[in-house]
Protein backbone atom coordinates (compact mmCIF):
# COMPACT_ATOMS: atom_id res chain seq x y z
CA UNK A 1 0.00 0.00 0.00
CA UNK A 2 1.34 3.33 -1.28
CA UNK A 3 1.64 6.21 1.81
CA UNK A 4 -0.06 9.39 0.40
CA UNK A 5 1.72 12.50 1.04
CA UNK A 6 -0.09 15.96 1.56
CA UNK A 7 2.24 18.63 0.27
CA UNK A 8 -0.53 21.21 -0.09
CA UNK A 9 -1.15 23.35 3.73
CA UNK A 10 -3.47 26.70 4.04
CA UNK A 11 -1.21 29.47 5.14
CA UNK A 12 2.49 29.90 6.18
CA UNK A 13 5.05 27.11 6.96
CA UNK A 14 5.96 28.76 9.99
CA UNK A 15 9.67 28.12 11.69
CA UNK A 16 7.55 25.92 14.42
CA UNK A 17 6.85 23.40 11.70
CA UNK A 18 10.28 23.35 10.13
CA UNK A 19 11.42 22.17 13.62
CA UNK A 20 8.80 19.80 13.91
CA UNK A 21 9.71 17.92 10.69
CA UNK A 22 13.65 18.18 11.70
CA UNK A 23 12.85 17.02 15.20
CA UNK A 24 11.18 14.06 13.73
CA UNK A 25 13.87 12.80 11.76
CA UNK A 26 16.38 11.96 14.87
CA UNK A 27 14.96 8.62 14.84
CA UNK A 28 16.16 8.25 11.44
CA UNK A 29 19.89 7.27 12.32
CA UNK A 30 20.84 6.23 8.78
CA UNK A 31 20.86 10.22 7.93
CA UNK A 32 23.82 11.93 7.63
CA UNK A 33 22.84 14.94 5.83
CA UNK A 34 19.72 17.14 5.78
CA UNK A 35 19.21 19.54 3.06
CA UNK A 36 16.16 21.98 3.03
CA UNK A 37 15.09 24.54 0.66
CA UNK A 38 12.62 27.61 2.15
CA UNK A 39 10.58 30.24 -0.08
CA UNK A 40 10.13 33.47 1.47
CA UNK A 41 8.14 36.24 0.61
CA UNK A 42 9.61 39.33 -0.95
CA UNK A 43 8.78 42.59 -0.16
CA UNK A 44 9.50 43.22 -4.24
CA UNK A 45 8.63 46.55 -5.39
CA UNK A 46 7.13 46.67 -8.69
CA UNK A 47 6.02 49.72 -10.86
CA UNK A 48 6.34 51.55 -7.57
CA UNK A 49 3.87 49.10 -5.90
CA UNK A 50 5.28 47.36 -2.93
CA UNK A 51 4.36 43.51 -2.05
CA UNK A 52 2.29 42.90 0.63
CA UNK A 53 1.62 39.44 0.33
CA UNK A 54 0.90 36.64 -2.19
CA UNK A 55 -2.53 34.73 -2.56
CA UNK A 56 -1.60 30.48 -3.65
CA UNK A 57 -4.36 28.71 -5.59
CA UNK A 58 -3.65 25.58 -6.98
CA UNK A 59 -5.37 22.79 -9.03
CA UNK A 60 -5.19 20.67 -5.90
CA UNK A 61 -5.97 16.87 -6.85
CA UNK A 62 -3.52 17.53 -10.20
CA UNK A 63 -0.81 19.46 -8.01
CA UNK A 64 -0.82 16.70 -5.08
CA UNK A 65 -0.34 14.54 -8.47
CA UNK A 66 2.84 16.06 -9.76
CA UNK A 67 4.06 16.12 -6.56
CA UNK A 68 4.14 12.68 -6.40
CA UNK A 69 5.69 11.95 -9.68
CA UNK A 70 8.49 14.26 -9.04
CA UNK A 71 9.21 12.64 -5.71
CA UNK A 72 9.30 9.29 -7.63
CA UNK A 73 11.51 11.07 -9.67
CA UNK A 74 13.73 11.94 -7.58
CA UNK A 75 14.06 8.75 -5.79
CA UNK A 76 15.03 7.08 -8.67
CA UNK A 77 17.48 9.71 -9.58
CA UNK A 78 19.61 10.18 -6.33
CA UNK A 79 20.28 7.95 -3.06
CA UNK A 80 17.74 9.66 -0.60
CA UNK A 81 16.67 8.34 2.70
CA UNK A 82 13.78 10.50 2.76
CA UNK A 83 12.08 13.54 1.64
CA UNK A 84 8.91 15.62 2.15
CA UNK A 85 7.26 18.79 0.00
CA UNK A 86 5.18 21.43 1.59
CA UNK A 87 3.77 23.92 -0.33
CA UNK A 88 1.50 26.56 0.74
CA UNK A 89 -2.20 28.08 -0.46
CA UNK A 90 -3.73 30.78 0.76
CA UNK A 91 -2.23 34.53 1.85
CA UNK A 92 1.30 34.19 2.77
CA UNK A 93 2.67 37.35 3.83
CA UNK A 94 6.10 39.28 3.03
CA UNK A 95 8.38 37.32 5.32
CA UNK A 96 6.72 34.27 5.87
CA UNK A 97 7.62 31.32 4.10
CA UNK A 98 5.48 29.22 1.23
CA UNK A 99 7.48 26.22 0.13
CA UNK A 100 9.71 24.02 2.28
CA UNK A 101 11.55 21.03 0.52
CA UNK A 102 13.36 18.88 3.11
CA UNK A 103 15.48 15.76 1.95
CA UNK A 104 17.63 13.62 3.94
CA UNK A 105 20.33 11.39 2.89
CA UNK A 106 23.02 8.93 3.97
CA UNK A 107 25.59 11.45 2.63
CA UNK A 108 25.94 14.82 1.66
CA UNK A 109 26.56 15.01 -2.04
CA UNK A 110 23.00 13.88 -3.15
CA UNK A 111 21.02 15.96 -1.10
CA UNK A 112 22.48 19.44 -2.99
CA UNK A 113 21.78 17.66 -6.03
CA UNK A 114 18.46 16.07 -5.09
CA UNK A 115 17.45 19.72 -3.53
CA UNK A 116 18.26 21.63 -6.38
CA UNK A 117 16.60 19.54 -8.50
CA UNK A 118 13.40 18.96 -6.79
CA UNK A 119 13.11 23.02 -6.60
CA UNK A 120 13.27 23.45 -10.33
CA UNK A 121 11.03 20.38 -10.62
CA UNK A 122 8.19 22.08 -8.37
CA UNK A 123 8.64 25.50 -9.94
CA UNK A 124 9.00 24.19 -13.40
CA UNK A 125 5.70 21.19 -13.04
CA UNK A 126 3.35 22.21 -10.15
CA UNK A 127 0.07 23.92 -11.31
CA UNK A 128 0.17 26.66 -8.43
CA UNK A 129 -0.29 30.05 -9.09
CA UNK A 130 0.19 33.35 -7.20
CA UNK A 131 -1.57 36.61 -7.26
CA UNK A 132 0.75 38.33 -5.66
CA UNK A 133 -1.06 41.45 -3.70
CA UNK A 134 0.68 44.99 -3.57
CA UNK A 135 -0.26 47.50 -0.55
CA UNK A 136 -2.26 49.94 -2.76
CA UNK A 137 -4.42 47.08 -2.95
CA UNK A 138 -3.90 46.22 -6.88
CA UNK A 139 -2.21 43.03 -8.06
CA UNK A 140 -1.08 40.93 -10.34
CA UNK A 141 -0.45 37.02 -11.27
CA UNK A 142 2.75 36.52 -11.15
CA UNK A 143 4.03 35.09 -14.54
CA UNK A 144 0.66 35.99 -16.59
CA UNK A 145 1.87 39.23 -16.76
CA UNK A 146 1.90 40.94 -20.12
CA UNK A 147 -1.12 39.03 -21.18
CA UNK B 1 -22.25 15.21 -22.56
CA UNK B 2 -21.39 17.52 -19.05
CA UNK B 3 -17.82 18.29 -19.37
CA UNK B 4 -16.55 20.62 -15.92
CA UNK B 5 -14.69 23.23 -16.47
CA UNK B 6 -11.85 24.70 -14.32
CA UNK B 7 -10.09 27.94 -14.44
CA UNK B 8 -6.76 29.32 -12.34
CA UNK B 9 -4.86 32.07 -11.68
CA UNK B 10 -5.27 34.64 -14.30
CA UNK B 11 -8.30 33.01 -16.42
CA UNK B 12 -10.35 33.32 -13.05
CA UNK B 13 -9.95 36.91 -14.41
CA UNK B 14 -10.33 36.48 -17.85
CA UNK B 15 -13.35 34.19 -17.88
CA UNK B 16 -14.66 35.96 -14.49
CA UNK B 17 -15.42 31.91 -13.88
CA UNK B 18 -13.60 28.90 -11.45
CA UNK B 19 -15.47 26.29 -11.87
CA UNK B 20 -18.79 25.73 -14.41
CA UNK B 21 -20.71 22.44 -15.72
CA UNK B 22 -21.08 22.64 -19.89
CA UNK B 23 -23.59 20.57 -21.51
CA UNK B 24 -22.48 20.21 -25.19
CA UNK B 25 -23.03 17.85 -27.65
CA UNK B 26 -21.03 19.57 -30.64
CA UNK B 27 -18.25 20.08 -28.48
CA UNK B 28 -16.17 16.89 -28.98
CA UNK B 29 -12.90 17.23 -28.59
CA UNK B 30 -10.03 20.04 -26.80
CA UNK B 31 -9.94 22.57 -30.12
CA UNK B 32 -13.69 23.04 -30.03
CA UNK B 33 -13.92 23.43 -26.47
CA UNK B 34 -11.39 26.08 -26.56
CA UNK B 35 -13.02 28.21 -29.84
CA UNK B 36 -16.21 27.97 -28.31
CA UNK B 37 -15.17 29.60 -25.14
CA UNK B 38 -12.46 32.13 -26.65
CA UNK B 39 -15.45 33.31 -28.30
CA UNK B 40 -17.18 33.69 -24.98
CA UNK B 41 -14.36 35.07 -23.13
CA UNK B 42 -12.65 36.80 -25.83
CA UNK B 43 -9.77 37.90 -23.26
CA UNK B 44 -8.69 34.00 -22.96
CA UNK B 45 -7.05 34.67 -26.55
CA UNK B 46 -4.75 37.29 -24.90
CA UNK B 47 -3.63 34.85 -22.13
CA UNK B 48 -0.82 32.05 -22.66
CA UNK B 49 -2.13 28.65 -20.94
CA UNK B 50 -2.71 25.02 -21.60
CA UNK B 51 -5.02 22.48 -21.30
CA UNK B 52 -5.98 19.18 -18.53
CA UNK B 53 -8.31 16.92 -19.32
CA UNK B 54 -8.54 14.95 -15.97
CA UNK B 55 -5.55 16.02 -14.49
CA UNK B 56 -3.60 14.96 -17.61
CA UNK B 57 -1.77 17.40 -19.64
CA UNK B 58 -3.46 17.52 -23.39
CA UNK B 59 -3.29 18.17 -26.68
CA UNK B 60 -5.44 20.52 -28.83
CA UNK B 61 -6.74 16.88 -30.43
CA UNK B 62 -7.98 15.32 -27.23
CA UNK B 63 -11.29 14.24 -27.56
CA UNK B 64 -13.65 14.59 -24.65
CA UNK B 65 -16.23 12.53 -22.87
CA UNK B 66 -19.52 12.98 -20.82
CA UNK B 67 -17.86 13.67 -17.13
CA UNK B 68 -14.30 15.12 -18.39
CA UNK B 69 -13.03 17.82 -16.14
CA UNK B 70 -11.37 20.18 -18.51
CA UNK B 71 -8.59 22.66 -16.88
CA UNK B 72 -7.56 25.76 -17.86
CA UNK B 73 -3.88 26.06 -16.69
CA UNK B 74 -2.01 29.73 -17.28
CA UNK B 75 1.66 29.69 -16.69
CA UNK B 76 2.91 27.93 -13.27
CA UNK B 77 3.93 29.86 -10.59
CA UNK B 78 4.55 27.94 -7.64
CA UNK B 79 7.33 28.21 -5.07
CA UNK C 1 33.92 47.97 12.85
CA UNK C 2 33.35 44.09 11.34
CA UNK C 3 30.88 41.88 12.94
CA UNK C 4 32.23 38.73 14.74
CA UNK C 5 30.71 35.46 13.97
CA UNK C 6 30.80 32.73 16.66
CA UNK C 7 30.29 29.49 14.47
CA UNK C 8 31.39 26.89 17.30
CA UNK C 9 28.99 26.20 20.08
CA UNK C 10 28.71 23.42 22.54
CA UNK C 11 26.85 20.38 22.15
CA UNK C 12 24.44 19.72 19.13
CA UNK C 13 22.37 22.24 17.28
CA UNK C 14 18.43 21.60 18.63
CA UNK C 15 15.09 22.13 15.99
CA UNK C 16 14.24 24.40 18.53
CA UNK C 17 17.79 26.90 17.20
CA UNK C 18 17.10 26.37 13.56
CA UNK C 19 13.85 27.06 14.01
CA UNK C 20 14.63 30.62 15.95
CA UNK C 21 17.34 31.19 13.03
CA UNK C 22 14.65 30.80 10.32
CA UNK C 23 11.80 33.10 12.42
CA UNK C 24 14.76 36.04 12.75
CA UNK C 25 15.04 36.11 9.28
CA UNK C 26 11.34 37.17 7.96
CA UNK C 27 12.25 40.86 8.51
CA UNK C 28 15.02 40.70 6.38
CA UNK C 29 12.48 41.08 3.19
CA UNK C 30 15.22 41.06 0.34
CA UNK C 31 15.04 37.27 0.86
CA UNK C 32 13.58 35.12 -1.72
CA UNK C 33 15.22 31.59 -0.87
CA UNK C 34 16.47 30.05 2.10
CA UNK C 35 19.20 26.95 1.52
CA UNK C 36 20.32 25.13 4.83
CA UNK C 37 22.40 22.13 5.43
CA UNK C 38 21.71 19.98 8.56
CA UNK C 39 24.74 17.14 9.39
CA UNK C 40 23.32 14.28 11.57
CA UNK C 41 24.95 11.92 13.21
CA UNK C 42 24.75 8.36 11.44
CA UNK C 43 24.31 5.13 14.12
CA UNK C 44 27.27 3.84 11.04
CA UNK C 45 28.33 0.32 12.37
CA UNK C 46 32.35 -0.12 11.62
CA UNK C 47 33.77 -3.33 12.03
CA UNK C 48 31.07 -4.50 13.87
CA UNK C 49 31.26 -1.44 16.24
CA UNK C 50 27.26 0.44 16.55
CA UNK C 51 28.08 4.40 16.94
CA UNK C 52 26.80 6.01 19.89
CA UNK C 53 28.23 9.57 19.76
CA UNK C 54 30.49 12.37 18.15
CA UNK C 55 32.78 14.04 19.92
CA UNK C 56 34.12 16.98 18.47
CA UNK C 57 37.21 19.19 19.21
CA UNK C 58 38.88 22.34 17.55
CA UNK C 59 41.57 24.38 17.21
CA UNK C 60 38.76 27.31 18.53
CA UNK C 61 41.05 30.49 17.62
CA UNK C 62 41.82 29.13 14.08
CA UNK C 63 38.75 27.38 13.08
CA UNK C 64 36.99 30.65 13.84
CA UNK C 65 39.37 32.38 11.29
CA UNK C 66 39.05 29.70 8.45
CA UNK C 67 34.90 30.50 9.25
CA UNK C 68 35.59 33.83 8.71
CA UNK C 69 37.79 33.43 5.93
CA UNK C 70 35.07 30.92 4.00
CA UNK C 71 32.49 33.06 4.65
CA UNK C 72 34.21 35.46 3.23
CA UNK C 73 35.20 33.64 -0.15
CA UNK C 74 31.21 32.70 -0.30
CA UNK C 75 30.22 36.19 -0.47
CA UNK C 76 32.43 37.14 -3.19
CA UNK C 77 31.72 34.27 -5.20
CA UNK C 78 27.38 34.04 -4.90
CA UNK C 79 24.97 36.97 -4.04
CA UNK C 80 24.21 36.32 -0.94
CA UNK C 81 21.85 38.29 1.18
CA UNK C 82 23.21 36.53 4.96
CA UNK C 83 24.92 33.84 6.01
CA UNK C 84 24.90 31.92 9.21
CA UNK C 85 27.29 28.73 10.31
CA UNK C 86 27.03 26.86 13.07
CA UNK C 87 28.98 23.74 14.50
CA UNK C 88 28.75 21.94 17.40
CA UNK C 89 31.98 21.05 20.27
CA UNK C 90 32.00 18.40 22.77
CA UNK C 91 29.79 15.59 22.37
CA UNK C 92 26.92 15.00 19.54
CA UNK C 93 24.96 11.90 19.91
CA UNK C 94 23.58 9.64 17.36
CA UNK C 95 20.40 11.35 15.60
CA UNK C 96 21.38 15.01 16.70
CA UNK C 97 22.99 17.43 14.63
CA UNK C 98 26.50 18.83 14.58
CA UNK C 99 26.25 21.28 11.49
CA UNK C 100 24.08 24.43 10.63
CA UNK C 101 24.78 25.86 7.04
CA UNK C 102 22.26 28.55 6.39
CA UNK C 103 22.20 30.56 3.23
CA UNK C 104 19.80 33.39 2.24
CA UNK C 105 19.68 34.74 -1.62
CA UNK C 106 17.16 37.03 -3.38
CA UNK C 107 16.65 34.08 -6.03
CA UNK C 108 17.34 30.33 -5.34
CA UNK C 109 20.21 29.28 -7.96
CA UNK C 110 22.40 31.32 -5.81
CA UNK C 111 21.35 29.62 -2.56
CA UNK C 112 21.83 25.63 -3.98
CA UNK C 113 25.45 26.67 -5.12
CA UNK C 114 26.39 28.43 -2.50
CA UNK C 115 25.44 26.01 -0.02
CA UNK C 116 27.52 23.03 -1.55
CA UNK C 117 30.11 25.23 -1.69
CA UNK C 118 30.06 26.33 1.43
CA UNK C 119 29.54 22.65 2.94
CA UNK C 120 32.74 21.43 1.07
CA UNK C 121 35.32 24.72 2.14
CA UNK C 122 34.05 23.40 5.67
CA UNK C 123 34.65 19.66 5.77
CA UNK C 124 38.29 20.78 3.86
CA UNK C 125 39.29 23.29 5.56
CA UNK C 126 37.78 23.58 8.91
CA UNK C 127 40.42 22.27 11.67
CA UNK C 128 38.19 20.69 13.53
CA UNK C 129 37.97 16.52 14.54
CA UNK C 130 35.56 14.18 15.65
CA UNK C 131 35.77 11.41 17.49
CA UNK C 132 33.45 8.54 17.10
CA UNK C 133 32.38 6.83 20.44
CA UNK C 134 31.32 3.17 19.87
CA UNK C 135 28.66 1.56 22.49
CA UNK C 136 31.20 -0.72 23.32
CA UNK C 137 33.28 2.06 24.44
CA UNK C 138 36.01 1.98 22.37
CA UNK C 139 36.38 4.85 19.85
CA UNK C 140 38.13 5.71 16.61
CA UNK C 141 39.58 9.08 15.28
CA UNK C 142 37.43 9.88 12.30
CA UNK C 143 39.65 9.96 9.26
CA UNK C 144 43.04 9.33 10.95
CA UNK C 145 42.03 5.32 10.55
CA UNK C 146 44.85 3.23 10.06
CA UNK C 147 47.80 5.64 11.23
CA UNK D 1 62.89 31.15 23.69
CA UNK D 2 59.51 29.73 24.72
CA UNK D 3 56.73 27.56 21.98
CA UNK D 4 53.30 26.77 22.71
CA UNK D 5 52.65 23.16 21.78
CA UNK D 6 49.60 22.34 20.79
CA UNK D 7 47.88 18.91 19.67
CA UNK D 8 44.75 17.54 18.37
CA UNK D 9 42.92 14.35 17.47
CA UNK D 10 44.47 11.52 17.08
CA UNK D 11 47.77 13.36 18.32
CA UNK D 12 46.33 13.85 21.71
CA UNK D 13 46.85 10.10 22.04
CA UNK D 14 49.70 9.71 19.91
CA UNK D 15 51.91 12.33 22.59
CA UNK D 16 49.63 11.95 25.57
CA UNK D 17 49.58 15.90 25.46
CA UNK D 18 46.84 18.22 24.23
CA UNK D 19 49.23 21.40 25.45
CA UNK D 20 52.17 22.03 26.89
CA UNK D 21 54.74 25.01 26.47
CA UNK D 22 58.18 24.25 25.68
CA UNK D 23 61.59 25.82 26.16
CA UNK D 24 64.59 26.04 23.83
CA UNK D 25 67.09 27.82 21.62
CA UNK D 26 67.85 24.93 19.42
CA UNK D 27 64.74 24.17 17.88
CA UNK D 28 65.10 27.33 15.71
CA UNK D 29 62.45 26.18 12.83
CA UNK D 30 59.24 23.75 12.22
CA UNK D 31 61.55 20.69 10.54
CA UNK D 32 63.94 20.72 14.05
CA UNK D 33 60.86 21.18 16.28
CA UNK D 34 59.03 18.34 14.15
CA UNK D 35 62.38 16.03 14.16
CA UNK D 36 62.77 16.31 17.63
CA UNK D 37 58.87 15.64 18.55
CA UNK D 38 59.08 12.70 16.74
CA UNK D 39 62.42 11.21 18.43
CA UNK D 40 60.07 12.09 22.02
CA UNK D 41 56.99 10.56 20.97
CA UNK D 42 57.50 7.90 18.43
CA UNK D 43 54.16 7.13 17.60
CA UNK D 44 53.71 10.59 15.74
CA UNK D 45 55.62 9.26 12.71
CA UNK D 46 52.54 7.21 11.98
CA UNK D 47 50.35 10.07 11.68
CA UNK D 48 49.62 12.45 9.05
CA UNK D 49 49.45 15.70 10.01
CA UNK D 50 50.06 19.47 9.73
CA UNK D 51 51.51 21.78 11.45
CA UNK D 52 50.12 25.66 12.05
CA UNK D 53 52.03 28.76 13.90
CA UNK D 54 49.90 31.03 15.02
CA UNK D 55 47.20 29.68 13.64
CA UNK D 56 48.60 29.91 10.08
CA UNK D 57 48.98 26.77 8.04
CA UNK D 58 53.26 26.69 7.33
CA UNK D 59 56.39 23.90 5.90
CA UNK D 60 58.89 22.97 7.20
CA UNK D 61 61.36 25.87 6.26
CA UNK D 62 59.11 28.39 8.91
CA UNK D 63 61.53 29.34 11.58
CA UNK D 64 60.31 30.14 15.10
CA UNK D 65 60.22 32.88 17.40
CA UNK D 66 59.52 33.41 20.87
CA UNK D 67 56.17 33.31 21.82
CA UNK D 68 54.93 31.43 18.99
CA UNK D 69 51.86 28.47 19.13
CA UNK D 70 52.59 25.62 17.19
CA UNK D 71 49.65 23.07 16.21
CA UNK D 72 49.67 19.58 15.03
CA UNK D 73 46.73 19.14 13.10
CA UNK D 74 45.57 15.36 11.82
CA UNK D 75 43.17 15.27 8.60
CA UNK D 76 39.99 17.46 9.53
CA UNK D 77 37.01 16.36 9.89
CA UNK D 78 34.20 18.42 10.85
CA UNK D 79 30.81 18.51 9.66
Amino acid sequence: MKKKHTVLIEGPITPAFIADSIAKHSSKTDIGAHAIFLGQIRKDIKDNRVVKNIEYTAHNVMAEQVFETIRESAFEKYEIVCMHIYHSLGCVKVGENSLFVFISCKHRTQSFHALEYLVEEIKAKAPIWKKENYEDKTYTWVGSEGN
Amino acid sequence: MKLNLLFFGSLVDATGIQKRELSTDSLIDVSLLNEYLQSVFPLLKKHKYKIAVNQKMVENEQELQDGDEVAFLPPFAGG
